[in-house]
C-alpha cells in the first residue's frame, strides 16, 4: 500500500496555503493529520497532484478565549483538545468525545479542523459541532467567512467548505453555567467509526429543559440535528417519556448505509439508543 | 517528481536525505537508515506496529511523511536503551514476559515509553486506554500490563546516587 | 456489491421535452456527472467513460452503453452501462427510466428511475460504507442537470403524441439521436457532483421518503 | 578445590530447566529493536516484487497489457501464466493433492488472486507498475455458497480439472465436489440412533476467518547464477518442507536448496502454506539473477494467503433419557474455496476432525464431511489449532450442551455423565483415536469450585425473574479434549514425508551447547524451552544452550511448528538426543572416575560415585574429556541426533468457564469473567504456557466475539483491512484466570502434550455456550459466530429480549 507520487508543499501561512490552493486548482489537497487522506491515497482512490501540508502553519493551531467564545485553531489535534484546560472548563464535551475517537496515537495526529472539513459522516466532531452550536471560520481567496456547523454539512465528503478554501478556526460559545452534555458512541472497537453516536447539549430549569441540543453520527449522509427530538424535549420536564418521544423522533431522520457494523435496522434503533443514553447522562451534569 | 531534502535528528543523530516526497517515514526509517525496529503491521494505522516518538509525541509512522519530519526529533526503539542500559519499559517486558514473536514489541515499547511520561502512575485501565492503539496477536495483552506496570513502578523510583 | 435504487423525481419540464432528451444518449450522458460518449459504435451501442469524484476519492471508468429497450408509448428507456477501470474493478448498471406526465399539470412530469448497480473491485470491498450515498449523490446531480438541459430544449409542436412521434418508435429501431434536436443553448449543468444541489435534491427525495415514496 | 559445595537443589536452580519460569532467552534482541525479520533483510542488488490481483472472483482473462508497466524507468519485468509456461510453474502442487494456479492461467478464481507480477527497483516503483497493469476480463457467474456449488448446474469453478472424477481422496461426485471423507462405523452409529430414546441435531456455520498474524507473509529469494544455489528467507513455519517443495517444483538439487525463516512475527497457521508469492519471488530471483523480495501487505494478507475453517456443519447426538450419549452423527459440507490447498496430512483431508467424540465415552459415531470449491481464496489451515480440531470440539461441545438444554440437565452434570473416566485410559474411541490419558472429572470439579458454578447460576436465575434486567446473563462450559503432536509417521506425513521431528544436540569442549531443530519458533519461545529440556536432562544450564532453527542448511530435517506439535515431536527428539549424549556422557565420567557405568548417579549436573558425594565428574568435565581425551576406542566428540516418530498423537485437556453479561440494548457482550484450567501434561516453562494460554485466548475471543470475511453476492471479500477484521486492543480483551492440572502423557519421554492452541480451541465454544446460555430460557440453542453486536442484538429481537 503505496502512495502515488505528488509533489509536497508547506506553507507557513493561510494566506500561503490559499494561493497555493488557487494556484494548483482541484488537482492539489490539503493535508492535516492525514490519517483519511493517506490511507485513501494508499488504496489509490485518491490520487492528488499536490499535497499542501498545513501542519506547519503555527496560526491554525491552539485553543484561546476570545470573550465568551472559545476559539479553536482548525490543525489543533485531538489530544490537545483532550488536555485543553480551557474546553475542560468551557467545553468539556470537546475533551470527554475526542476520548472516543481513534486511539492515542491517531490523535496526535488527528485535527479537529480535519476531522470537519472531511465531510465523512463516520467522523465524530460534525455532530459535535452541531451540538455545542459552533460556526466555523473559512479563508479563501475573497477573504474570511464564517458559518454555522449546522447546515454546513451537504453530504458524504461535501460540506460548504470549497476547494479553494482553508477552515481556519472552530468557534464554540462557551458553555453556560449548568450546562450538560455527553458525546455517547457504540463501536465495534477502539479506534472504529460510530455504529451510531450522539453528542446531547443540554441546560435545565427548573425541571423542565431550557436549552437542547441533539446531533447523530455515522446515521444518515452527513452528521444530522434532530430538531424534533429536540422539540421533544424543550420546555418540556425531563422524564422517562420524552427521553423516549426524543429517541423516536431521532429514529425518525437515521438513514444510514448499511455495513459490516450493522443494517439500517440496528444503526437506527442503536441511534435512539445513544440518544437516551446521552440525554441521560447529559442531564445528570446539568446544575 | 522531485526529491526533496529532509533534515531529522533521529535518535540524537542528524539525518538529511533526499527522498520522494510520498515516502512514508516507516520506509524512510526502515529502509533509507536501516531502523528495522518499528515494523509494518496493517499500512492503515490500527497496528501501532510502527509507532515512533516525533517531538514527544508517539505517531504512526506508516501514515506519516519522511518530508513532515523536517526540522523533528525522532526516537524510534534502537534509541531507547542509554550506554547500554535498558529503559524501564524494555526491562518490563522482558521480566513480566511482555512479547511472544516480538513483531508489535517495538511500536509497543515506544507507545509505553511516552505513555508513561503523558501518565506516570496509571491504574491498568489507564494503560489499557493509552495502549489501545497498539494490536498484538500473540499476548492477549495480560502481560504487557504487567509489563507497562512494572516500568512505571521503576521510574518512579528514586534514581540510585 | 449491489446497489438497487428506485427513485421518481417531479420535473418541471414537460413529459415531452423529458423524452426527447432521454432518447439522445450523449446527451443525457452529458448530464451525468463525469460521463461522456466517446464514440457511437451501432445503432444502440456507445462507447464511453466515466470519472467519479467524491471528495479526494476519484473513480474512473470506460466502458459500453446499450440501449436495450426504447419505447416511445411508454416513454420507456432501458439502459445498460458497463465498464471497468484500468486494473480490471468493474460497475455496470441497468437503468429503466419512465417518463409519466403529471396530470395535474401539463408543463411538469414525473422521472422515474430504476437501477441496479454492481460494482466489483476495490471500490466495493473499500468504497461499500460509501455506494448507497454515493449513487444517491449521482442520481440527484443527474437529475438536476437533466432538468436544466431540459428545460433548453425547445417546446415541441402539439403535445405528448408530438413528442412520441418524433421519437424512436419501437425499440430502438431508430437512431436515437436524428430524433432529438441539439438543445438550443448549452445549458451550465455540474460536470462534477455539487455539494449544495445534491444537498438539495437529497434533501427532497429524503423528505420524499419520510411519505413512503421510496422503495 | 575448596569452592562451598553447593546444594542439589541450588544446582537445580541455577539450570533453570524445566519447570522454571526462566525469562525468555530471545526477548534482548526483540525489545532492542534487533529482531531480524524477512522484511528487515536487505541484500545487495535486491529488487522488489509486487503482484496484480484480480478484482473480480471469476472470470476469463482476455488481455493483459504490460506495456505501461514496462514503460515505468525502474521496472525490469512483468510476468504472467504465460511468461511461467515455459518453466512449467505457472501452476503448482498443493499440500492436499490438488494443484493451483501459480499466476492465473487464463481464467481467475476468486477475487485478489494473482494475476501478474512486476519487479521493481523498489516496493514504491513496484507499486505503480502494479496499477499500470491493464487487465480485461470477461465476468463469470459466481459460486460462494458450497451448497449452490454442488448443485447441477452450478459454473464450473475448476475448468482445468474437466473429466478428472479421481481426485486426491477418492471418487468425484460433482464438477465443483473435491472429495467425501469418512470416519467411524456408520451402521452402528445407524444404529445407536435408532435405538436412542432422546436425539438432538443442530446446524451449524464456523465461519471462515483468518489467522492474521501481525507479520505479513513474505520472501526474500536470492539465486546465485554462478554457484547455481537457491537462498530463499521465508516467513515458514515449516522451512524444510518448503525446501523440498522448492526443489520439487524448481529442479534445483536440495542440497543446492536454502530456506531460511528467520524471526517471524506470528503464524497461527497463516504461515504453513506454500503461495503463489514466495514461488513467483524465487522464479523471478531466477530469471533476473538478483535477489527479489516480496512482502504482502495486510488487505493481500487477509484476501489471499490461507483463510481457516469454513465448515457448514450438522451435528446429532443420541442419548438414553438420563443424558448418557449412545451416538453422534456428523456432516459437514467444508468450503475449501478454488484450490484444495488445505494443510493437512496427506491422508486426512478433514485433518483430525474425528476427534468430534470429543472428552465423552461415546459408543458408536461416524463423520462424514464434503470438501466442495467456490469461487473463494483457497486455504483451511489450521488456525492456532491441529488440524480441523477446533472445528471438531466446537461441533461436540455445542450438540452436549443442545442435549443438555433439551433434557433439561445442567451443563456440567451432562458433562461429567459422559467423560472418558480416569480409569479408562489409555482409550479408544468410536473414531478409533488411542486417547494417552486424562483425568477431566478432577480437573471439572476445581474449575467450578474456584468459580462457584452455585452461585453463578444462581445469580443468573435471578437475573431472568427480573423483567427490566439491563443485562442476560450467560455461562458458558466447556470440557475439551485436543488432539496434536502429529504424528505417526506411518499414518501422518505431508507429500509423502513422515511427521517426524528432530534434534541435533552438539556439547562444546567448555560445556555450553549448540542444539538445532526442524521446527520453528514464531513467538512460542522454542529458544527457552528447548534450552530448559536440554538443561535438565544434560545438567547444562539452559543460559549457555544455544538454539537454532530455521535454517535448513544447519538444522535437521523437520516438519515444522503447526498443530501443537513443537512439544509433543521435537520436545521428544529433544530428550532424546539429550539422553543419547548423557549415556556416552556416563561412559567417559565412568572412566573418569575409574568405576563402572552402573556405580554412577546422576544427580543434577554430574555422574555420582554411588555412596561418595566427594567422588563426581560434572557434565562440563565430562565434555572436556570428550574433546580432550575420550576412553580408548570411544569416538571423541559429545553430541547426537535424533529424529523422533511419534508412538501416537498427544490429548491435552482443559476445562473453561465463560461468564457473560449481554446488553440487552446494544446487543455488546462482556465478558466477565473468563476462568481456564488447562492440562498439558507435563508443564516446562509456566511462564511462557501462561502466556501462550493468555494469547490462544485472545485469539479465540476475536474470532468467537468478531472475525469473519464476508463476501458481497459478487464474491467481494469485505472487511480486509483491521479496520473491520476483529483484532481486539487492549480496551476489548478480556481479563484471564488461568489454572492447571498436570496428567502426564505415558507415551512422550517427557509427559509433555503440548499447550499453545488449547486456548484457542477451547476457548471458543466456551464464548458460544455462554452466549447461548444467556438465551437459553428463551429456547435458544444455537447462535452461530461471530457474536458482535449487530448479530447479538438481532437475537435479542428475534426472541423478544431486546430493550
Amino acid at each position: 500500500m503505496i502512495p502515488p507520487r505528488f509533489e509536497y508543499h508547506a506553507p507557513k501561512t493561510v494566506g500561503e496555503a490559499v494561493a497555493l490552493l488557487g494556484q494548483l486548482g482541484p488537482d492539489a489537497k490539503l493535508l492535516a493529520g492525514g490519517h483519511s487522506l493517506l490511507p485513501m491515497m494508499k488504496l489509490r482512490f485518491a490520487q492528488p497532484e499536490h499535497l499542501i501540508d498545513i501542519n506547519r502553519i503555527p496560526e491554525l493551531r491552539g485553543i484561546r478565549e476570545e470573550g465568551n467564545t472559545v476559539v479553536i485553531g482548525a490543525m489543533t489535534v485531538e489530544n490537545d483538545l483532550i488536555s485543553s484546560p480551557i474546553l475542560q472548563a468551557k467545553v468539556p464535551l470537546l475533551c470527554e468525545a475526542a476520548k472516543l475517537i481513534a486511539d492515542p496515537q491517531v490523535r496526535n495526529r488527528g485535527t479537529i479542523g480535519g476531522d470537519i472539513a472531511h465531510g465523512d459522516p463516520g467522523n465524530d466532531h460534525p455532530a459535535l459541532s452541531i451540538a455545542i452550536e459552533a460556526s466555523f471560520v473559512l479563508e479563501g481567496p475573497k477573504g474570511r467567512r464564517t458559518v454555522a456547523a449546522d447546515g454546513f454539512f451537504l453530504g458524504t465528503y461535501m460540506t460548504l467548505l470549497e476547494e479553494n478554501e482553508v477552515m481556519c478556526e472552530i468557534r464554540v460559545p462557551a458553555f453556560a453555567p449548568g450546562t450538560g452534555s455527553a458525546y455517547e458512541k457504540l463501536k465495534r472497537k477502539t479506534g472504529d467509526w460510530a455504529t451510531a453516536g450522539c453528542a446531547v447539549v443540554i441546560r435545565k430549569s427548573g425541571d423542565q429543559v431550557s436549552h437542547v441540543r441533539i446531533a447523530l453520527t455515522n446515521v444518515a449522509p452527513t452528521a444530522l440535528r434532530a430538531e424534533a427530538a429536540e422539540a421533544a424535549l424543550l420546555g418540556k420536564p425531563f422524564n422517562a417519556a420524552n427521553v423516549q418521544a426524543a429517541a423516536a423522533a431521532a429514529i425518525a431522520i437515521c438513514d444510514p448505509a448499511e455495513d459490516l457494523r450493522g443494517d439500517v435496522e440496528y444503526k437506527t434503533a442503536m441511534s435512539g439508543e445513544m440518544v437516551k443514553r446521552a440525554l441521560n447522562k447529559a442531564w445528570s451534569q446539568c446544575g | 517528481m522531485s526529491k526533496k531534502l529532509v533534515t531529522m535528528s533521529v535518535n540524537g543523530k542528524k539525518e538529511e536525505k533526499a527522498v520522494e516526497p510520498r515516502t512514508l517515514l516507516i520506509h524512510f526509517l526502515r529502509e533509507e537508515l536501516n531502523l528495522t525496529g518499528a515494523h509494518i503491521g496493517c499500512e492503515t494505522s490500527h497496528c501501532g506496529a510502527c509507532t515512533v516518538d516525533i517531538d514527544g509525541r508517539s505517531v504512526k509512522a506508516c501514515t506519516h511523511l519522511a518530508v513532515q519530519c523536517e526540522g523533528s526529533e525522532v526516537l524510534t526503539v534502537e534509541g531507547l536503551a542509554n550506554k547500554g542500559v535498558l529503559h524501564a519499559v524494555q526491562e518490563g517486558f522482558y521480566k513480566e514476559h511482555g512479547l511472544q514473536c516480538g513483531f508489535c514489541t517495538p511500536g509497543m515499547l515506544m507507545r509505553a515509553y511516552r505513555f508513561l511520561q503523558e501518565n506516570p502512575n496509571p491504574s491498568e485501565d489507564e494503560i489499557r486506554h493509552g495502549m489501545s492503539g497498539n494490536l498484538c496477536r500473540c499476548t492477549g495483552y495480560q502481560n504487557i500490563v504487567k509489563a507497562v506496570q512494572y516500568a512505571a513502578k521503576k521510574l518512579q523510583e528514586p534514581v540510585a546516587a | 456489491m449491489e446497489v438497487k435504487l428506485d427513485k421518481q423525481y417531479p420535473l418541471d419540464v414537460d413529459a415531452a421535452r423529458a423524452w426527447a432528451l432521454l432518447t439522445d444518449l450523449k446527451a443525457v450522458a452529458g448530464c451525468m456527472p463525469g460521463a461522456e460518449i466517446t464514440e457511437q459504435i451501432s445503432e444502440t451501442s456507445y462507447k464511453g467513460g466515466v470519472k467519479v469524484k467524491v471528495g479526494p476519492a476519484v473513480a474512473q471508468f470506460g466502458g459500453t452503453v446499450d440501449v436495450i429497450e426504447a419505447v416511445a408509448d411508454e416513454r420507456k428507456m432501458v439502459l445498460r452501462g458497463k465498464g471497468a477501470d484500468k486494473g480490471g474493478s468493474s460497475a455496470s448498471m441497468d437503468l429503466t427510466a419512465i417518463i409519466t406526465a403529471d396530470p395535474t399539470n401539463p408543463a411538469h412530469c414525473v422521472l422515474n428511475g430504476q437501477a441496479a448497480v454492481i460494482v466489483n473491485g476495490k471500490f466495493a470491498q473499500f468504497g461499500g460504507r460509501m455506494m448507497v450515498q454515493v449513487s444517491d449523490m449521482l442520481l440527484a446531480q443527474f437529475v438536476e442537470n437533466f432538468r436544466q438541459t431540459a428545460l433548453t430544449l425547445p417546446v415541441l409542436a402539439g403535445s405528448a403524441q408530438a413528442g412520441a412521434a418524433a421519437s424512436v418508435s419501437s425499440a430502438a429501431s431508430t437512431s436515437s439521436t436524428a430524433a432529438a434536436p441539439a438543445p438550443a443553448i448549452a445549458p451550465v449543468v455540474a460536470r462534477e457532483i455539487n455539494g449544495l444541489a445534491i444537498f438539495w435534491a437529497l434533501l427532497k427525495s429524503w423528505v420524499g421518503s419520510l411519505f413512503g415514496k421510496r422503495a | 578445590m575448596n569452592a562451598p559445595v553447593q546444594t542439589a537443589e541450588a544446582r537445580e536452580l541455577a539450570l533453570a530447566g524445566m519447570g522454571a519460569s526462566r525469562l525468555r532467552k530471545e526477548d534482548a534482541r526483540f525489545i532492542q529493536g534487533k529482531g531480524n525479520y524477512v522484511d528487515d533483510i536487505k541484500m545487495p542488488g535486491m529488487l522488489h516484487m509486487d503482484i496484480v490481483r484480480s478484482p473480480i472472483a471469476h472470470g476469463r482473462i482476455l488481455k493483459i497489457n504490460k506495456e505501461a508497466a514496462l514503460a515505468i524507468p525502474g521496472v525490469h519485468a512483468v510476468l504472467t501464466a504465460e511468461d511461467l509456461k515455459p518453466l512449467k510453474l505457472h501452476w503448482m502442487p498443493t499440500l492436499a493433492g490438488d494443484v493451483a494456479a501459480v499466476l492465473a492461467d487464463g481464467k481467475v478464481h476468486f477475487q485478489m488472486q494473482e494475476v501478474a507480477i512486476v519487479i521493481a527497483d523498489d516496493r514504491y516503483i513496484a507499486a505503480d507498475a502494479v496499477e499500470a497493469v491493464e487487465i480485461e476480463y470477461e465476468e463469470l457467474p459466481v459460486v460462494l455458497d458450497p451448497y449452490a456449488a454442488l448443485q447441477p448446474g452450478a459454473p464450473v469453478i475448476r475448468e482445468d480439472l474437466a473429466g478428472k472424477t479421481e481426485g486426491a481422496h477418492g471418487k468425484r461426485e460433482h464438477h465443483n465436489h473435491i472429495f467425501t471423507w469418512d470416519a467411524g462405523d456408520k451402521a452402528a452409529a445407524d444404529a445407536a440412533f435408532d435405538k436412542a430414546e432422546v436425539t438432538v441435531s443442530q446446524h451449524m456455520y464456523y465461519p471462515r476467518v483468518h489467522p492474521c498474524p501481525l507479520e505479513t507473509c513474505g520472501c526474500v529469494a536470492s539465486f546465485d547464477p554462478v554457484r547455481g544455489d537457491l537462498t530463499t528467507y521465508i516467513t515458514s513455519q515449516a522451512p524444510h518442507v518448503v525446501r523440498t517443495v522448492v526443489s520439487m517444483l524448481s529442479g534445483i538439487p536440495e542440497s543446492k536448496v536454502r530456506i531460511v525463516s528467520p524471526d517471524i512475527g506470528g503464524g497461527f497457521g497463516n504461515k504453513v502454506g506454500i503461495y503463489p508469492g514466495y514461488v513467483c519471488a524465487i522464479v523471478a530471483s531466477i530469471v533476473l539473477g538478483r535477489p527479489v523480495k516480496w512482502v504482502e501487505d495486510r488487505i493481500e494478507n487477509i484476501s489471499s494467503t490461507a483463510f481457516a475453517r469454513d465448515y457448514h456443519m450438522d451435528g446429532e447426538l443420541a442419548a438414553t433419557a438420563d443424558g448418557k450419549i449412545t451416538g453422534l452423527r456428523v456432516n459437514v459440507v467444508a468450503d475449501h474455496g478454488a484450490f484444495d490447498a488445505c494443510a493437512d496430512p496427506t491422508k486426512f483431508p478433514a485433518g483430525m476432525f474425528h476427534i468430534v467424540s470429543g472428552s465423552y465415552d461415546i459408543p458408536a459415531a461416524h463423520a462424514s464431511v464434503k470438501g466442495v470449491y467456490t469461487n473463494k481464496a483457497p486455504g483451511g489451515v489450521s488456525y492456532r489449532c491441529s488440524f480441523r480440531v477446533t472445528e471438531a470440539v466446537y461441533l461436540i461441545e455445542r450438540m452436549v450442551d443442545v442435549l443438555a438444554q433439551k433434557l433439561n440437565m445442567d451443563k456440567a452434570e451432562i458433562r461429567a455423565k459422559n467423560f472418558i473416566k480416569k480409569e479408562q485410559f489409555p482409550y479408544r474411541s468410536a473414531f478409533g483415536f488411542d486417547f494417552d490419558s486424562g483425568d477431566y472429572q478432577t480437573a471439572l470439579d476445581k474449575v467450578l469450585d474456584a468459580v462457584d458454578y452455585k452461585g453463578l447460576r444462581a445469580e443468573q436465575a435471578a437475573k431472568r425473574a427480573d423483567p427490566n434486567s439491563p443485562t442476560l446473563m450467560g455461562i458458558g462450559l466447556v470440557t475439551f479434549t485436543e488432539v496434536v503432536g502429529a504424528g505417526p509417521s506411518k499414518i501422518c506425513d505431508i507429500l509423502g514425508v513422515g511427521m517426524f521431528d528432530s534434534c541435533e544436540i552438539r556439547i562444546h569442549p567448555t560445556g555450553s551447547a549448540i542444539a538445532r531443530m526442524g521446527t520453528i519458533t514464531q513467538g512460542q519461545g522454542h529458544q527457552t524451552t528447548y534450552a530448559q529440556i536440554i538443561a535438565t536432562e544434560l545438567g547444562i544450564p539452559s543460559e549457555v544452550i544455544q538454539v537454532e532453527e530455521g535454517d535448513t542448511s544447519t538444522a535437521p530435517y523437520g516438519l515444522g511448528t503447526y498443530g501443537s506439535r513443537s512439544t509433543p515431536v521435537a520436545g521428544a527428539a529433544i530428550a532424546l538426543a539429550a539422553r543419547k549424549i548423557h549415556a556416552k556422557a556416563r561412559k567417559i565420567a565412568a572412566h573418569m572416575l575409574e568405576v563402572n557405568e552402573n556405580d554412577l548417579d546422576w544427580e543434577v549436573d554430574r555422574f555420582k560415585v554411588k555412596g561418595d558425594d566427594s567422588k563426581y565428574k560434572t557434565m562440563a568435565d565430562v565434555a572436556w574429556q570428550a574433546y580432550h581425551q575420550p576412553p580408548e576406542g570411544m569416538e571423541p566428540g559429545l553430541e547426537a541426533v535424533h529424529y523422533y516418530d511419534p508412538p501416537n498423537f498427544t490429548f491435552p485437556f482443559g476445562i473453561y468457564l465463560c461468564v457473560v453479561d449481554i446488553d440487552r440494548a446494544t446487543g455488546e457482550t462482556k465478558v466477565r469473567r473468563f476462568y481456564a484450567l488447562d492440562d498439558c501434561g507435563t508443564r516446562i516453562n509456566p511462564m511462557i504456557i501462561e502466556g501462550q494460554i493468555h494469547g490462544g485466548l485472545t485469539e479465540g475471543f476475536a474470532v468467537a466475539m468478531g472475525q469473519q470475511m464476508p463476501f458481497d453476492a459478487q464474491g467481494n471479500l469485505l472487511g480486509n483491512t483491521l479496520m473491520d477484521y476483529f483484532l481486539p486492543t487492549f480496551v476489548e480483551t478480556p481479563h484471564w484466570e488461568t489454572d492447571h492440572t498436570v496428567t502426564p502423557s505415558p507415551h512422550h519421554p517427557l509427559g509433555a502434550k503440548g499447550v499453545a492452541e488449547s486456548p484457542h480451541v477451547g476457548s471458543i465454544p466456551t464464548f458460544t455456550s455462554a452466549v447461548v446460555d444467556a438465551f437459553s430460557h428463551l429456547g435458544v440453542t444455537h447462535l452461530d459466530m461471530p457474536h458482535n453486536a449487530f448479530r447479538t442484538w438481532k437475537a435479542l429481537r428475534e426472541h423478544g429480549a431486546a430493550l
